[in-house]
């Protein structure tokens, strides 16, 4: 009887010890496939896209129908329009994130908050995209144009940008606005003077990580910002003009965009691997975000805390 | 040592503005108040507005909500046109399962991977992998699909390689990244003491995994996949690259088939605001984001039985 | 009163917003309204004192050319002074748009008619500028040279599912179509085909001409159509009722699957809006950038079709 | 009715929710003194003393009853600006919380919020407030310096010094040493003895040694009442009631 009982447990023990075995084996392929998925997808656009960067690519413009056309104007689109749409973002971002971590009260208009948050967060980029098409650019007649874009982009980032406040805020430690409060401070100037440099670092990282989400964005901007990019001209830098490359009310085509319209619209002979070299682009441009990221964040944080000058 | 006889207390006396701290405080409150009216006039609009569009087509235009939601026969320009929806919300239901059926046996072994197995290698290395694979754009994906999936499964699986099954694999690496750090953060919270129990009993790793992690975690991994399935619901741009889009309920993997976000891609700019096909497209809209709320409930459902 | 209010703040404060990005508006926002004369009779009108602005707004496929023209009209000095913009997002925006007043010309690949109310479309003035013509195109392996209009019916029907019965290779057909609101379709299925069609479970559908060509050239038995200026060795384009997709062919009126691609206005157009319509039809347009970019010149055609679809000799 | 000292409390009850911290406190605190609260851990002495200047206003769900009187005003009643208040009433906690700002921003910050922009004047400030600190000589060469890279009792005396850069008349001090090394203790100790020439101080501690040195008067509390008050050899050779014996023997062993 006994030694039934001693072989069923051994036997248990030894069909656990297998099972434990195989767990652990297709968990560990399962996750070096991601790896691998990972990798292939970086290394396939590395490898169809990179050969085709150069200067020349980088700074010319883009040819409907002959050869040899460059990203210039778009990748400068992307990045004003990145520009714009955090310049009406982060100042929203900031008052609505110490809003939530300074002032609000817990209680129904608080979660209340919280939840519209939640909600304009998980809205879908092509819901945003036509409530941009049908307020930005058609009842304010902002037409295609950058700021209808940066105005839908920033639909998408405020969310965000109030979660990253908010979490930075609420990581200010306690004792920093307790001697704000006994020094006889007001509320906003402990908020402005004391809590904000304090929460500097993760305020940049997260919006520097933020502002890359904007970077890739498409769907929204094919109804705002538009497909199209008029003839710019780089010495003219006055934001009034209409040809200038800053004025806010010309439509522009971002890299996402233009990857989009190279992949459908494409006439050039080399638009496939026109949108494999702004895809590469652009994904590089999503790493190097990252990167300073992470890297600004890190400074910044070291230099608060231990420099040797400061003032 | 002049100066030192003005005390701070005599200069403030002196020179203090008339309740400046109270002027400050006032500022600070104003303006942290409107940018939240801002936000939530902002979320009121678009309910609005899109609500408002959406309903046209039954209110304006008089196409039944259950033709409309029911109807499996989309031919907008046909004459008499046809406004059914169903191919399209069952293509985006379709794909988005699909999708969450792929991606979170993956995204929560990678989970485990990282918390429970070598956390030094899965942080150092998987972590920041899995944060990239969710910073690359949606238009790269959908390119990807065009040019490495589709050739693929046409050349290996059969048909015509675009179509649901695409998608769905399109869609499940987009989805990978969200699950992944939900179903890690969900893990690493996970108290200690549990698990070295399990262990102390004689429990293999599997076993303490399976029989007391797993079933702890579970509400925040049906989150994650939970908002997972919100993000797949809603992408456009890569689907609509890869599924084919015909107005139809596929009946294989391998057909080409449609989901409302790609039926408003391709219609939105080829039709007139205001016409009836126009307003059809923004009934669509109205699902998605009626969808959106519904996924936000399943959340908070999830996180209130997370809590207790 | 109270559900409105947000919206109302909401809409304040982006009033505010766009006050603070201001004055510079004018500049480009302001359609064509601004120019100086009345009197607007042809290119001589347009002297280098006018001045104004043109938003062009619509159609994709035609945006290219209008794009590449605008450019050349800045850079003459004749029209210094007149700034066109150029922004796509579909033949439906644009005629929306300028029916809107939003913009000053709406490009569109299909008559106004057809895709707004009959009063909103009598207020727009037609500019036909270039002629657009279509082939349908095969992947090379169906080994098929042409098809009769039946049996192209047949095929986007769903009647014929296999290349042999139209004497081709025993394939199966895969139809590549464009979503039913596309200006393409629109002009396929009229004169191609005559009939609107339903597609049949399993068709593929794609706007861009791009994605189209590349999956008819990689998907064995596929079938779709492009504009001529599309074509290339990657796929078969096929020949209709026996007539070869050619330039030569559509200009004399023997090869019917074309449209116009038209320029609308609202009511007549103003001084300088009117010197770049002339222009896109100068000569030195039609000759060099139209048929560059692809399109067939509208002064070489021969014949000439109404919203109808008659055709009569010019 | 008698005049109610300077600086005192009456009859001053906080709640959390329910719960009841403080019951019932009436005490003062004479003028160039140092007043030492002592008690077990949870007895209710760090929420009086945060209530003195009202920084419990800051915990949701807390109120109190009773009075603070502070020159003849009543600091609990509902209109009074408590910031005003705050700027007459000087804190410094048991972990040092210097600003994440140069030493000399740290305690320029707040006489310049009060007004002063005279940089002459303000320099003046600093080296008077670090010298009241005992801290000048150790960093008058390194004014520009983040504060964080001082040691922990040099932050902590430049709390002081940050505290004292605004002239209050009162200095709460929340366990100022028990996160020091002894040599620190000590020389915030010394501090402390200094600066009672023109402060009132209230100090709270759990080192009674310290409590002995320093204070001139002591309170023991326990659960949130007043068990004794008074001057604090008397109270620490010859304590009326049995408990604070106890404690306070219990502490000594």
């Amino acid at each position: 009887m006994t030694t039934q009982t001693q072989i069923l447990r051994s036997k248990a023990r030894k069909r656990a010890k297998t099972a434990d075995k195989v767990a652990t084996v297709v968990i560990i392929v399962f996750a070096l496939s991601i790896v691998a998925i990972l990798l292939g997808l970086i290394g396939f656009i590395m490898f169809r896209g990179l050969g085709h960067i150069s200067w020349h690519f980088l700074t010319s413009n883009p040819q409907t129908i002959r050869e040899g056309g460059g990203i210039g104007p778009p990748l400068f689109n992307s990045l004003y329009l990145l520009v714009l749409t955090m310049i009406i973002t982060i100042p929203l971002g900031l008052g609505g994130g110490i809003y939530m971590s300074e002032y609000a009260k817990p209680g129904k208009i608080t979660s209340f908050i919280r939840l519209v948050v939640e909600v304009l967060s998980s809205f879908p980029s092509i819901v945003i995209g036509l409530f941009g098409l049908l307020v930005f650019v058609n009842t304010f007649e902002l037409g295609f144009s950058l700021l209808a874009g940066a105005l839908a982009l920033t639909i998408f980032n405020l969310p965000l940008m109030v979660r990253i406040t908010e979490q930075a805020f609420a990581g200010v430690p306690r004792e920093q606005k307790e001697a704000g409060l006994a020094l006889g401070l007001s509320k906003w100037k402990i908020i402005t003077s004391i809590m904000l440099p304090v929460a500097i670092p993760s305020l940049v990282t997260g919006t520097i990580l933020a502002a890359g989400r904007v970077f890739g964005e498409a769907a929204a901007l094919l109804f705002t910002s538009g497909m199209t990019t008029p003839p710019l001209n780089f010495s003219d830098w006055n934001p009034l003009h209409p040809r200038s490359p800053l004025n806010p009310l010309r439509p522009a085509e971002t890299l996402a965009t233009h990857i989009w319209k190279v992949n459908s619209e494409g006439l050039a002979p080399d638009a496939i691997q026109i949108a494999a070299g702004a895809s590469a682009v652009l994904v590089i441009m999503v790493l190097l975000f990252n990167l300073f990221a992470r890297w600004g964040g890190r400074t910044l944080y070291r230099y608060m805390t231990a420099s040797k000058r400061m003032n | 040592m002049e100066h030192s006889k003005v005390t701070p207390r005599e200069a403030q006396r002196r020179r203090l503005p008339l309740e400046k701290h109270r002027i400050e405080d006032w500022i600070g409150r104003i303006y942290t108040s409107v940018c939240v009216v801002f936000l939530i006039a902002t979320i009121v609009s678009i309910v609005y507005f899109v609500t408002s569009k959406g309903v046209a087509t039954f209110a304006v235009n008089g196409v039944g909500i259950m033709d409309f939601l029911f109807g499996t026969r989309w031919a907008p320009d046909a004459s008499p046109p046809a406004f059914g929806a169903m191919p399209a919300i069952a293509g985006s239901f379709l794909v988005t399962l699909l999708a969450a059926l792929i991606a979170s046996p993956l995204s929560i072994a990678a989970a485990l991977f990282m918390t429970e197995i070598v956390p030094t290698f899965g942080k150092r290395i998987l972590q920041p992998a899995i944060e990239l694979l969710s910073g690359i754009p949606s238009v790269v994906y959908g390119f990807i699909g065009l040019t490495l999936i589709v050739p693929f499964l046409r050349d290996h699986v059969g048909g015509q390689g675009i179509g649901v099954g695409a998608g769905a694999l399109v869609l499940s690496i987009m989805i990978l990244p969200t699950i992944t750090s939900v179903a890690a953060d969900a893990l690493a919270n996970l108290q200690r003491g549990q698990r070295e129990a399990s262990y102390a009993l004689g429990a293999t790793r599997w076993q303490t995994i399976y029989r007391v992690v797993l079933p702890t975690v579970l509400p925040a991994l049906l989150t994650g996949i939970v908002l997972g399935m919100a993000r797949a619901f809603g992408e456009a741009l890569a689907v609509q690259m890869v599924i084919g889009n015909a107005p139809f309920i596929p009946t294989s993997l391998l057909e080409s088939a449609s989901t409302l976000t790609s039926i408003i891609t391709l219609g939105m700019g080829n039709t007139a605001m205001n016409s009836i096909q126009n307003n059809a497209l923004w009934s669509m809209a109205l699902v998605l984001m009626l969808m959106t709320f519904v996924f936000i409930m399943i959340i908070r459902l999830l996180e209130r039985r997370n809590r207790i | 009163m109270f559900k409105k209010l947000p919206i109302m703040l909401f809409t304040l404060t982006m009033i505010l917003v766009l006050a603070a990005c201001g004055s510079g508006n004018s500049g480009s926002t302001t359609t064509g309204s601004t120019t100086t004369g009345t009197d607007a009779s042809g290119e001589a009108a347009a002297t280098s004192t006018d001045s104004g602005s043109i938003l062009a707004v619509g159609s994709t496929a035609l945006q290219p050319l209008v794009d590449q023209v605008a450019q050349k009209f800045m850079a003459d000095s004749k029209y210094a002074n007149i700034s066109v913009q150029v922004q796509g997002g579909g033949s439906g925006t644009g005629l929306t748009q300028v029916s809107e007043g939003q913009a000053t010309i709406g490009n569109s690949d299909v008559f106004a008619a057809e895709k707004l109310d009959a009063d909103k479309a009598a207020e727009l003035v037609d500019h036909q500028v270039a002629v657009v013509a279509m082939a349908a195109v095969a992947n090379k392996d169906a080994n098929v040279k042409g098809l009769t209009k039946q049996q192209l019916v047949d095929i986007f029907t769903g009647k014929v599912t296999n290349w042999k019965d139209v004497g081709g290779a025993d394939q199966k057909i895969v139809i590549i179509n464009r979503p039913s609101s596309s200006g393409t379709r629109a002009t396929f299925e009229k004169y191609a085909l005559g009939q609107k069609t339903e597609d049949p479970a399993g068709s593929i559908q794609q706007d861009s001409s791009g994605t189209v060509k590349k999956l008819i050239a990689e998907t064995p038995g596929a079938i779709g159509y492009l504009a001529l200026s599309y074509l290339d060795d990657s796929v078969a384009e096929l020949s209709y009722d026996g007539v070869e997709p050619t330039v030569e062919n559509v200009e004399a009126g023997k090869y019917p699957v074309w449209a116009y691609e038209h320029m609308y206005t609202k009511g007549e157009p103003d001084a300088s809006t009117k010197a770049f319509l002339d222009y896109m039809l100068s000569d030195d347009v039609q000759k060099s950038d139209v048929t560059q970019l692809g399109y067939i010149p509208i002064s070489g055609m021969q014949v000439q079709r109404d919203a109808e679809g008659k055709v009569t000799q010019k | 009715m008698v005049m109610p000292m300077p600086f005192s409390t009456e009859d001053l009850s906080i709640y959390y929710g329910e719960f009841q911290a403080i019951k019932n406190i009436s005490m003062g605190f004479p003028a160039a003194s140092v007043t030492a609260l002592i008690g077990p851990s949870g007895c209710g002495k760090s929420t009086f003393l945060r209530s003195l200047n009202r920084m419990n206003d800051e915990i949701a769900g807390s109120r109190s009853t009773g009075h603070i009187w502070m020159d003849g005003i009543d600091l609990t009643a509902s209109g009074t600006d408590v910031i005003k208040l705050r700027q007459r009433i000087g804190m410094v906690w048991q972990r040092p919380n210097p600003f994440y700002k140069s030493i000399y921003e740290n305690i320029a910050f707040g006489p310049r919020y009060y007004g002063i922009k005279n940089r002459k004047q303000l320099d003046e400030i600093v080296e008077t407030s670090l010298r009241r600190a005992a801290l000048w000589d150790e960093v008058k060469d390194r004014l520009k310096e983040s504060a964080l890279a001082l040691s922990g009792g040099q932050q902590q005396r430049l709390c002081i010094a940050r505290a004292l850069s605004v002239n209050p008349q009162i200095l709460l001090l929340d366990e100022p040493a028990s996160a020091l090394d002894p040599v620190s203790t000590g020389k915030i100790e010394e501090l402390i003895t200094e600066l009672k020439k023109d402060l009132r101080i209230v100090i709270v501690t759990h080192n009674m040694q310290q409590a002995a040195r320093v204070s001139d008067y002591t309170a023991y509390f326990y659960l949130g009442t007043l068990v004794e008050h008074g001057e604090t050899d008397q109270i620490f050779t010859n304590p009326e009631k049995n408990s604070t014996q106890e404690y306070i023997m219990g502490r000594f062993g």
